[in-house]
């Protein structure tokens, strides 16, 4: 059984360790913040300028104020802080952040990934994703093992024009968690029930022992 | 003693727009956007912007106003589209985008008001926007050139400011408005509270009077993009 | 949950220091400087320091107390020499020293904490700090490059610290405590009062916790260098 | 007569207009703040991260917290700021000050100033004068116009190392008033009973009309 949207969260929420800051991307990585241990302290990011980003706020009481970079409302925890746009990427440029867990649509065997355009649709730009990848410590992508159409997204060469080159450690899909090393993807943990079998058939990328 | 307040926004604008310049909004999505200004350009009727704001407002709030009306000839950003004006527009070939990552962006603003005419940074080496640019390596990484950002008039939204205008940002409403207002050989704040130049502590002001050259009292609507909230479970 | 509150100034470099390290230190003059963790650099014994402060303390106080007891080996400042044995060692040739404009100095911190390897400036153009620095031209007017710097330790001074390591800074002995706080591998910060997390309002915080590893409450001297007053003339 | 110290600066204040953020150097500019009139909103940045200088405080009040970049004991004004270093440097640079007035050993007609070392005695610095010189737009120097061996300090060129190339807009000496131009210095005020013989005589660059 591959894990459900849900169950990679969780199995993201394992990269994070005790007096970690965080980014988390958009999609299945903002699922991660539900299962981030009680007992650890992880200060999650958000770029637009904040740091120790809480909840979403209870009905009503929204502040427009105060968003997290994906637009949304949320709410401030007692470690919150507010910097600007030139401190925040200060921050993850500059190595500030230990992890960034992100949503890919293509990544490589070498490290590459590719999650902010389709040539001949309509781009919308890369907002923070290439500052996050080329600055963060380590990079972790979540994303379902094949898109769509059933074609993988574990690629030996991303097709799509790139996010960043050579900067992803770890890429945890539906089927199974990789690192990648030293010529190709090196599968670490399996999804229950998932064979390496499944998981060889699924991916283009070089898998290595 | 200061000359900075100015009564409308139509009046701190006057004598400051031109046909062909270059703006700077501050503002994150439609958050600590400088509302009251976007209309007063509007207003202003000035042509062939080159606006730089790291999203482009949506079709009736922000930026999109401007594109409504088009007085934008290019925009400078890292995410767009949430604009359906914006995407006829781009598709037509009528607006000029250039995609900046956000955080080089934000830097090459910070880095124009400071006097930094380039600086080098790993974002983007290996894409796209690395192409055409310098590339050089520092104790064995590859890094590229961006250039500093200068506006001939930036417009920014500050929570107060005082008489001399020294401002005060809320929350997450701050984001580019301190590097843009610092990057503006003009600067003007639009703010929801002018206090007396001494309310302020000195300690707490986020951004310098001498940023600024001009502030007027707003009114704000505030629009949220992305309403998200969460069950009461105890109450 | 946070393990940053280390308790004295000792414990909070336990681990951190190595022959031949380079140290930041926060400071102008005696303002704003770490007086708590210099004395404990010096109990320490570390050898062969690299220290990049503004400047390099007097005598028996701040950064001299390091030069006293031969543990710097270079210097990276502004300006020197409100001290005898910082003269002494400098003309004999013991220490090294390498001469910095002041907002060079303060803006390669800072571009060293925020990932940027190098950036352009004007300041020094023409002059002995330009000799053998890359020149280059930008819109007609020339500039020379400037690195970034990272310390392997930073030891800044500021008035309050929450327990996850956010900073307030107390008027004008802020100075140079942020940009190195932020450009140092680890950075411990000395405070007079550690409050509780959440007793900092997050629009005031100077420095937010992620650039700060450890925290000490310090006690603290606060040396006056120069002492002016004017006389009352009312009463 | 030559204009006394406190002339010099009384003159040097001249300069100032209202609305100006100005950054005094130490000596004879430091009294400029004397003569600034009491209707003029003028305000004095300290570069060590000050914005709205005030007065020396009463005996007993001094802050050890609260010093000018002359290391000084200073007071706030209602419409101070601080900030850190980085942000006044980039106040700096950026060209956000309107005017420094500044004291120099040498000037040359160029406009280049050497305010910082003497080559065989001890060099203390350059602290913050080169990016002052650099980067503020409107540099005044303020300075004996010979010195104590009674050589010009106006000259061709430096001898002494430099604070700045061609970077000097205006001299202010005991005796008279320059402007570097085209071609060299321009005398656009003399002291009182100073000729401009007198001026001549004491000067070493190129006068031109």
């Amino acid at each position: 059984m591959p894990w459900t949207r849900d169950e990679m969260a969780a199995r993201a929420a394992k990269e994070l360790h005790d007096g970690f800051y965080v980014n988390l991307g958009i999609g299945i990585p903002t699922l991660v913040a539900n299962h981030i241990p009680e007992d650890m302290d992880v200060t999650l990011q958000s770029e637009n300028g904040m740091l120790g980003m809480g909840p979403f706020p209870f009905e009503g009481e929204e502040d427009p104020d105060l968003i997290n970079a994906g637009k949304q409302t949320i709410t401030t925890l007692p470690r919150t802080s507010f910097f600007d746009s030139a401190t925040s990427f200060a921050m993850i440029r500059g190595g500030h952040i230990n992890i960034a867990i992100l949503g890919a649509m293509e990544v490589a065997e070498n490290g590459d990934i590719a999650n902010w355009m389709i040539p001949g649709k309509l781009v919308k730009g890369m907002g923070g994703a290439m500052d996050l990848v080329a600055g963060v410590k380590r990079i972790v992508v979540v994303m379902d093992h094949c898109n769509k159409k059933g074609e993988t997204k574990v690629l030996k060469a991303c097709t799509l024009p790139l996010t960043g080159k050579g900067v992803v450690n770890r890429i945890i899909t539906d089927l199974c968690v990789f690192d990648v090393v030293e010529g190709g993807l090196k599968v670490v943990e399996l999804a229950p029930g998932v064979s390496m079998q499944d998981v060889k058939e699924s991916t283009e990328a070089t898998i290595v022992a | 003693m200061s000359k900075k307040v100015y009564n409308t926004a139509a009046e701190a604008l006057e004598g400051l727009t031109f046909d062909g310049m270059t703006v700077m909004a501050g503002g994150f999505g439609l958050c600590g956007i400088p509302e009251n200004l976007i209309l007063a350009l509007r207003e202003s009727g000035v042509k062939d912007i080159t606006a730089i704001s790291n999203n482009a407002g949506v079709d009736d709030f922000g930026l999109g106003l401007l594109l409504q009306t088009r007085q934008i000839k290019k925009m400078i950003s890292s995410y767009v589209g949430e604009n359906k004006e914006f995407e006829r527009q781009y598709l037509s070939g009528e607006l000029e985008l250039e995609f900046n990552p956000q955080g080089t962006l934000a830097e090459r603003c910070r880095a124009g008001g400071a006097g930094i005419p380039g600086f080098y940074t790993k974002t983007g080496v290996g894409t796209l926007v690395a192409e055409g640019k310098e590339h050089r390596d520092f104790n064995g990484e590859t890094y590229i050139l961006e250039t500093g950002l200068v506006a001939d008039l930036s417009i920014v939204k500050a929570e107060k400011a005082d008489t001399h205008g020294n401002l005060v940002f809320n929350k997450t409403a701050r984001n580019f408005n301190p590097p843009m207002a610092m990057a503006g050989k003009v600067t003007v704040a639009e703010v929801e509270e002018i206090v007396p130049t001494g309310d302020l502590d000195p300690d707490e002001i986020h951004l310098p009077g001498i940023f600024v050259q001009r502030i007027v009292k707003g009114t704000f609507e505030k629009r949220i993009e992305q309403r998200t909230t969460r069950k009461r479970e105890h109450y």
